[in-house]
């Protein structure tokens, strides 16, 4: 290609772009960013697993689905701010409270979840400390507490767990941006399966039954919500193809064997585990997958151009009629 | 000029914006290129054959401004019957002399004119660069002429000129430069429309058209082109130098040149200026028009401004105690005596020969070979780290441990950290103010001299010999101030413009000059920066708040004229030769000149002066005659004495060249300066074998990005990042044929070294037809170097040193090579493969072109044959 | 209450974001037509704003050493070598005895380099058939010898040249999307109307850089925050011109009021259209473009993607109500699903 | 002073209660921001001047903070340039403070392999010694001919087409005086 004296011929291209560089800069959000979609949607999941155990008087299940909200959101803090650029100035998020941005938006969640799950988690505790003394109020205070705690963040869960496909979508990311429609139900049904998936691994068996529901309904809204995101046009390419495209696969994979297991497995601890991991990695396939191709199409000329191009054509042509 | 000269395109941009058409005749595209009107592609080395075309279509189309041309140009003089014309000697002017290949220039006289009046034979002149003398005035040639009007005589100098280009034909132009006619005809049918009464063009060259063997003959041919569409001392029109250095206009002025002291008055030379009187005679030429008549004046100004009260009338003004030239002691001759161990000590200042001038290889060897060096800079260049860097150490021909030169490196004071002037390229001077301290140990090369001045002083304070009187004798005494006790520039500036010695007031004007030693003054074309005891040149009134012309901006010389030779913008009756091109005109009502610029005209002498009959010196210059400079108040279309290579300019191939001249039997410039030294080879061109060896044509130039030999931005980060590696520009029909790819390497051989560069094919270069012929050409960069931030091997390394026989510049824009792809070898294989190219090219045996070839003819070529 | 032109739509942005009486809306107009490629703009931007070291590699891309807008670059100048006219009475090489123009070729070898630029992303390198497509033209058939005669792309031999030059820098955007979704309000619209990063805000959050159409805003590595053009906002409030069109020799970058600034392009293009040069057309002038018309707009001689710009860009920020609405709905979905879910008959 | 006005300060509450409820301007303004100003407006002292590199003598404006150069950019006054600069002259500024100038004195004796430091007055001494031994080495007083030569050819010369014409001035004067005529400058090249 670059033996100038040869002559060597170009293939055809049917769009222009400055020596062929991206128009866009692509995401420099790294892996962390892909994990924190996980690990937020999981613990929006395990709160809401947590507070419907706790309505439906599930204790174990409850334990486990608070624990989950609490490892979920404390992960992507933790995440989220190793991310930064400048970690040390995290708080700077709250100097604002921008309903343009959905980070501003996502960051005022967290700041409402984070400590509700904790409070909830941490209420948890409440049977190991001792009958008596100041501690002892803290544990005779502490499951009441834990129960507001743990209703009022399941309350903005579902929020945290769909908040993200705005995140993504509100770009200029071709494959992010026109998923817009799309991301919010892949990314809700993502968080009830991975934290169905740890419920199903942790809790108590007798109390999983809802689990096999959620997965069940999770798989429902994340392929009924999310199966445009194939048929958008140039930019469902690298949902399709690609590293991006078999991330995404595999997640549709492991989510059908997840859900399928999780309706056959009833009370094998085994199969259960089996379903929960599968619903787990389902989710951190789809995440990732989902994550990978909008960095693809961002570096990748073709889809800012091409698209555009075709939007302008089509302008063209509706001005001339 | 967009390339490399940015800031000033803006003009040009605003030209184009008012629908002025803009050509650029250029042997690469570009930035210029792509915003010109017209591109034109052209052979490097060949601008006089292109410009000779445009003479002659003047010419044969008559097209020339005839009104003009009769009143302002030498073409009605007639020249004497001895003058003979290329036309008939196949490329020689009559008086040409074998043995030492000069001009006895007595046959291109005027007619009635016994003999040029000139001291100096031309060997002498060539060895002297003398022609540098004529940058302020013209050479010596007497007043009185014999005209003829109608342009009708056969030996006036029009229809001389008309014989002379009359072969220089659009296809001739096609045949030699490689220009396609119908482009060469858009150009010269462009230019000639676009000048007469109403309107001018104007004619931009960079300097890299002096760094020819002919360029001096090349701004010529610009000249002559102009005067003949009446395009000199006009709004608009004149010819353009594109300097390179922001003072290099000032250090001629104001010279650090061996030929030269300040006011282009010539350093005595030892067998024509014995005496003070030979001296200032041989500049005022008595009997000669014109303000050089006051030589002496301007003369003994000087001494008394070196020796001050020491300089009398009775001691000369101690004229004795001046050095004399003996022969050439230029840049190119004193690198060769280093090599040869003749030199001991070498000063370097802000200056960096390695990479900057011709043959970067001897010059490296030049300095190894020194007893000392010291190297004023703000950087650690390479011409202060040969013996540690230089290509040669990696061939072993450099080794530190055997390299007895002692290097003092001094750093400088960058420019905001002292105050003085600057003169840029139009001759206006413009004063810096101190902004800071110079860091460390950096100081101005003003505190250095001074210094060292003293010192050297103090030294020899007891010292009763005779040759230590002229530095006990100096006037060495300029107030200091500060902490590094600097003297003071303006104290300087000061004498320079020169003053009054009994008052001490400062002089306004050169005309105020005494010969009798009651004034003095340093730099006589300077006198009037320091009127009225102001630093003129420090003037800041903004131009928005002037005339275009913006005279209270810096001071230009001479006495703040803006355009030189501004008579000539009013027609012989003195009225504006249109309202549209109005600028300086004839006020019969106050009987004075005036207009937008300081008339460049006695201010009272009208239109109808006529001189006496025997008149000399300024009475000599009649009230029509613009060229108040000259010998004859003309411009010269052709030049009866003073140019070396010939009255008239005339294509020679360059020295290194793959073609035979198409032109003529004559293949390069006859009188070219050679130096035949071991070092010094150069590759074969026609008529001589094994041209081929050497097959493509490069050339060199600035990147916009860069600074000459980039000690002053390859150590600059936001600008070694904008381009930030050497590279050669090769166009796609070499790079198939030498199989070179886009950013991959190759090398470039000449007979003096090997250079390698990333390669970078683009469409900006196209091969050329060439006299039948497909002639490839590459273009290289010249900055690089192996010190800095960014580097390479440097471009200079190429050439050999072939010299102009005017002003003894190196032809270092073009030459032959070959092109091979890849990294060029290492070590003792890079001195191999230098070797044996000079082998298979014949000259192992130092051979050198013939200094004359008009005894081989060459039927391919030859239309006399 | 927030403009009903808020997010999409001609607006004027400084008194949307919260100016009373603000100074009028200034910016770039940046004339390419005659640019020169000189680069002072991108030097004197680094001098005034202390914008690092960028990068010491030879990139190939003709004379463009820089790349692409990054941090450590606010303005680059593009260059473009193009078998194509450039309106010449005699074309640059006519005559001469050229083959096939080699310029598509080059420009696919300079997509392929890359230099660290110390920003993230950076200079990513780019597809070899799109940089050809660039040179070549749209006539680019990918086949030097098969290409339609008279182009300059032809077997016959190249005869048409131009080499375009643009000075590239952040537009400014009257819906800016870095500035929305800047979650620290580091990005803030000024009363100039002009989009900034303020440094002592800036957490690195990389969040604006995905969100630019343009490709501008970007990353410095050993810094962790975002950068780009400021429009000189120190300079500006002092009543000082930007550095780079302070320093810009031929007027290619000129500042003023942005409605001053449209006209003079207006007038501009209608001139370049008269003197035959039909190419020239204006990119990010209009207030009812995608991002509501651009601070910084330019005039372009080729199709914008051939200068590395978006041909159609909009605001991600348009679509924000559509994405929240199907945001809320998954979330509200979510909940009852596991309503359900929780609900259902106990197994 | 203390948490009200801390509270005050804060974006959000700016948000909330002023007149950029988006937080995309007014309210979202930092401290820095506000502090901003152009550092040519804080200069101490600013010197007019001349771009050191190419000869078309633009002008320059040089501001200095502290002692040191803050900035220098084009002149708008000058008739030549009109305030425009290239990219080497708006680069002055970086070639006036760039860390790779040298600021003390560098010796390398005969044979040496490494730079050595020197007192800028032992540097000045040793020069002057140097020049008056060369000179008087090679000494020429008379031609063959008996004519006044006055002059050394063993010491040269070459640069200043970026020094000051003072500068140029006393080089040619002291060279002369003391005879060296082999004084040459980039005009030759």
């Amino acid at each position: 290609m670059t033996r100038g004296g040869e002559q060597l011929t170009v293939p055809p291209a049917d769009f222009a772009s400055y020596y062929g560089r991206p128009v866009l800069k692509p995401p420099v959000w790294k892996y962390d960013i892909a994990g924190y979609l996980f690990t937020g949607g999981l613990a929006a999941g395990g709160a809401l697993i947590g507070a419907g155990a706790q309505l439906t008087g599930r204790p174990g299940l409850r334990m486990v689905g608070r624990w989950t909200a609490l490892g979920g959101v404390a992960a992507s803090t933790y995440l989220l701010v190793h991310d930064l650029g400048r970690p040390t100035r995290f708080h700077h998020m709250l100097r604002v409270a921008k309903v343009t941005s959905p980070m501003s938006v996502g960051t005022w969640i967290l700041a409402a979840f984070g400590p509700l799950a904790g409070v909830a988690a941490v209420a948890e505790l409440a049977p190991l400390l001792p009958q008596h003394g100041v501690l002892g109020l803290a544990r005779r205070i502490a499951p009441p507490i834990g129960t507001v705690a743990g209703l009022a963040a399941a309350a903005t869960a579902p929020a945290l767990a769909t908040y993200t496909g705005v995140l993504l979508a509100d770009t200029a990311v071709p494959s992010w941006h026109d998923a817009y429609p799309s991301l919010p139900f892949v990314f809700a049904g993502s968080a009830l399966a991975a934290a169905s998936g740890v419920g199903l691994i942790a809790a108590p068996a007798a109390e999983t039954a809802p689990l096999r529901r959620l997965a069940l309904a999770a798989a429902a809204i994340e392929l009924g919500g999310g199966h445009r995101l194939e048929r958008q046009g140039l930019t469902s390419e690298p949902y399709t193809h690609g590293r991006s495209g078999r991330l995404v696969k595999a997640g549709r994979a492991l989510l059908a064997v997840g859900v399928a297991t999780a309706l056959v497995s009833r009370r094998s601890r085994v199969l259960s585990a089996i379903s929960g991991a599968a619903l787990v990695a389902s989710s951190v396939a789809t995440r990732f997958g989902v994550f990978e191709a909008g960095r693809v199409s961002a570096r990748d000329p073709k889809y800012t151009v091409v698209p555009q191009r075709e939007r302008l054509a089509e302008k063209q042509s509706a001005t001339r009629l | 000029m967009a390339e490399a000269h940015p800031v000033g395109f803006q003009w040009v941009m605003e030209a184009k914006r008012r629908g002025a058409k803009v050509f650029h005749v250029d042997p690469r595209f570009t930035r210029t290129s792509a915003l010109a009107d017209s591109y034109l592609a052209i052979r490097a080395g060949t601008d006089i054959a292109l410009l000779g075309g445009v003479v002659r279509y003047i010419l044969d189309n008559e097209l020339d401004f005839r009104e003009y041309v009769v009143a302002y140009t030498n073409a009605a003089t007639i020249v004497t019957e001895e003058y003979a014309d290329t036309e008939d000697m196949h490329g020689l002017f009559s008086g040409f002399n074998d043995d030492n290949a000069t001009y006895d220039q007595a046959s291109w006289r005027y007619e009635g004119h016994s003999q040029n009046q000139t001291t100096r034979d031309s060997e002498t002149q060539r060895e002297t660069a003398a022609g540098l003398e004529n940058e302020s005035h013209g050479a010596p040639v007497g007043g009185e002429t014999e005209r003829d009007e109608t342009l009708q005589h056969p030996r006036c100098v029009y229809q001389i000129l008309k014989r002379h280009f009359a072969r220089y034909t659009p296809e001739m132009v096609e045949r030699v430069c490689g220009i396609p006619q119908e482009k060469f005809l858009e150009l010269a049918q462009a230019w000639t429309e676009n000048s007469g009464r109403d309107r001018t063009g104007m004619l931009v060259y960079s300097v890299g058209w002096t760094q020819h063997s002919v360029g001096v003959q090349y701004i010529r041919t610009g000249a002559i082109i102009q005067l003949l569409l009446g395009n000199v001392g006009r709004p608009g029109g004149g010819v353009m130098a594109l300097r390179g250095h922001a003072s290099i206009q000032g250090s001629t002025d104001i010279p650090t040149l061996f030929n030269l002291l300040p006011g282009y008055l010539p350093m005595p030379h030892h067998a024509n200026h014995p005496t003070l009187d030979a001296w200032v005679d041989s500049i005022a030429h008595p009997g000669q028009k014109g303000f050089w008549g006051n030589a002496r004046t301007y003369g003994v100004n000087l001494l008394k401004a070196y020796w001050g009260d020491a300089a009398t009338a009775d001691n000369d003004y101690c004229y004795g105690y001046m050095p004399r030239m003996t022969g050439d002691h230029g840049t190119y001759q004193q690198v060769l005596d280093m090599i040869d161990g003749k030199i001991k000590g070498y000063f370097l200042l802000g200056q960096n020969p390695a990479v900057g001038s011709a043959h970067g290889r001897a010059q490296r060897l030049g300095m190894a070979n020194l007893d000392w060096l010291v190297v004023r800079d703000l950087f650690m260049i390479e011409s202060a780290t040969f013996w540690q860097n230089a290509p040669e150490i990696e061939t072993g021909e450099i080794a530190p441990e055997r390299c007895r030169t002692e290097v003092f490196f001094l750093p400088a004071a960058s420019h905001v950290e002292k105050e003085g002037t600057f003169t840029q390229t139009q001759r206006l001077l413009q004063w810096r103010e101190k902004a800071v301290e110079p860091p460390g140990d950096a100081r101005s090369e003003l505190w250095f001299f001074y210094h060292l001045g003293r010192i050297i002083r103090e030294r020899l304070a007891a010292s009763t010999k005779p040759r230590d009187r002229a530095l006990l004798d100096l006037a060495w005494d300029y107030p200091t101030h500060g902490p590094n006790v600097e003297p003071s520039a303006e104290a300087v500036l000061r004498e320079i413009n020169g003053y009054d010695v009994a008052t001490g007031r400062p002089l306004a004007s050169f005309t105020e000059m005494k010969d009798d030693g009651s004034t003095v003054g340093g730099c006589w074309i300077y006198t009037g920066v320091y009127a009225d005891g102001v630093n003129q040149a420090a003037r800041r009134k903004p131009g928005s708040e002037q005339s275009l012309v913006a005279p209270e901006w810096g001071w230009a010389w001479p006495a703040n004229r803006r355009i030189l030779y501004n008579r000539a913008s009013a027609d012989p009756d003195g009225n504006p030769w249109s309202e549209r091109k109005r600028y300086v005109w004839w006020d019969a009502d106050k009987s004075e000149w005036t207009g937008y610029d300081v008339p460049d005209f006695e201010k009272t002498k009208p239109p109808s002066y006529r001189p006496e009959r025997d008149a000399s010196g300024v009475a000599g210059i009649a009230g029509d005659d613009p060229f108040i400079l000259q010998g004859d108040g003309k411009g010269w279309l052709y030049a009866p004495t003073g140019v070396l290579d010939g009255p008239m300019p005339t294509h020679y191939e360059p020295v290194e060249s793959p073609v035979r001249n198409p032109l003529y039997r004559q293949q390069a410039n006859p009188t070219r300066k050679v130096y035949t030294h071991p070092i010094n080879t150069l590759n074969p061109s026609p008529p001589q074998e094994h041209s081929q060896v050497f097959p493509y044509v490069f050339t060199v130039s600035r990147l916009t990005e860069h600074h000459t030999a980039g000690g002053m931005s390859r150590t600059v980060s936001p600008l070694a990042e904008l381009q930030p590696e050497m590279f050669v520009e090769v166009s796609p029909e070499l790079a198939a044929l030498r199989g070179l790819s886009h950013l991959g390497w190759a090398h470039l051989v000449t007979s003096r070294a090997a250079v390698e560069a990333k390669v970078l094919v683009t469409d900006r270069v196209t091969p050329l037809r060439v006299d039948g012929r497909i002639i490839h050409q590459v273009w290289l960069p010249y900055h690089f170097g192996y010190e800095g931030l960014v580097t390479g091997d440097s471009a200079n390394d190429l050439f050999g040193i072939t010299l102009d026989p005017n002003v003894l510049i190196q032809e270092s824009k073009v030459g032959t090579c070959d092109v091979r792809p890849g990294r060029r070898p290492r070590g003792q294989d890079l001195v191999d493969l230098v070797v044996d190219y000079r082998r298979r090219s014949g000259n192992l045996v130092h051979r050198y072109p013939p200094m004359v070839t008009t005894d081989v003819a060459d039927t391919s070529s030859d239309q006399e044959a | 209450m927030p403009h009903a032109n808020a997010l999409y739509g001609p607006l004027d942005p400084a008194p949307d974001a919260g100016y009373e009486d603000p100074p009028p809306r200034m910016g770039f107009f940046t004339d390419t037509s005659v640019c020169i490629g000189c680069k002072a703009c991108e030097v004197a931007c680094k001098e005034w704003n202390g914008v690092p070291e960028s990068g010491l590699d030879l990139l190939g891309m003709s004379y463009d050493n820089t790349g692409a807008l990054t941090a450590n670059s606010w303005r680059h100048v593009a260059f473009v070598e193009q078998p194509r006219s450039a309106g010449w009475a005699t074309p640059a090489f006519a005559g001469d005895p050229d083959g096939p123009a080699i310029s598509p070729v080059t420009a696919a070898a300079g997509a392929r380099t890359s230099t660290d630029t110390g920003t993230d992303p950076g200079l990513e390198t780019g597809s070899p058939a799109a940089a050809a497509r660039m040179s070549g033209g749209p006539e680019f058939l990918g086949m030097p010898g098969v290409q339609p005669p008279g182009r300059g792309s032809g077997a016959e031999g190249r005869t048409d040249f131009r080499w375009l030059m643009m000075s590239d820098v952040c537009k400014h955007c009257t819906h800016a999307a870095c500035l929305d979704v800047c979650p620290t309000g580091s990005l803030f619209r000024t009363e100039f109307g002009t989009v900034v990063v303020q440094e002592d805000i800036c957490n690195g959050c990389g969040y604006c850089i995905s969100a630019c159409p343009y490709g501008v805003i970007d990353q410095r590595k050993d810094d962790g925050r975002a950068w780009k053009c400021t429009l000189c906002y120190d300079r500006l409030g002092v009543g000082m011109t930007p550095a780079c069109a302070q320093a810009c020799p031929t007027e290619s970058i000129q500042y003023g009021e942005l409605d001053e600034l449209r006209e003079r392009a207006a007038a501009r293009v209608a001139k370049l259209h008269e003197r035959g040069v039909p190419e020239a057309r204006l990119y990010g002038h209009d207030p009812n473009d995608g991002v509501g018309g651009d601070g910084a707009f330019f005039l372009l001689l080729d199709e914008p993607e051939v200068y590395g710009l978006p041909p159609d860009p909009i605001v991600t920020t348009r679509d924000l109500p559509a994405m929240w609405k199907r945001a809320g709905l998954a979330a509200m979905t979510m909940a009852v699903a596991t309503a359900v879910a929780f609900l259902g008959r106990r197994r | 002073m203390g948490v009200r006005s801390w509270f005050e300060g804060w974006p959000v509450y700016r948000q909330l209660t002023g007149t950029d409820p988006l937080g995309r301007g007014a309210a979202a303004k930092s401290d820095g921001s506000r502090a901003l100003t152009a550092r040519t407006d804080t200069a101490d002292s600013m010197a007019r001047s001349v771009c050191p590199y190419c000869a078309v003598g633009c002008g320059q404006r040089v501001f200095v903070k502290d002692g040191q150069v803050s900035q220098i950019e084009g002149d708008p006054d000058s008739p030549i340039s009109r305030g425009r600069l290239c990219p080497k002259g708006a680069a002055s500024k970086s070639l006036v403070t760039s860390p790779l100038r040298q600021t003390t004195v560098r010796y390398r004796r005969p044979y040496g392999t490494e730079w050595e430091d020197l007192d800028l007055d032992t540097a000045l001494n040793m020069i002057a010694d140097r020049v008056l031994a060369a000179r008087d080495e090679t000494w020429e007083d008379v031609d063959a001919e008996g004519r006044p030569l006055n002059r050394t050819l063993g010491i040269s010369s070459l640069g200043g087409a970026t020094l000051d014409n003072e500068e140029n001035y006393l080089i040619k004067k002291l060279f002369t005086a003391m005879g060296a005529l082999q004084i040459e400058n980039q005009a030759r090249i």
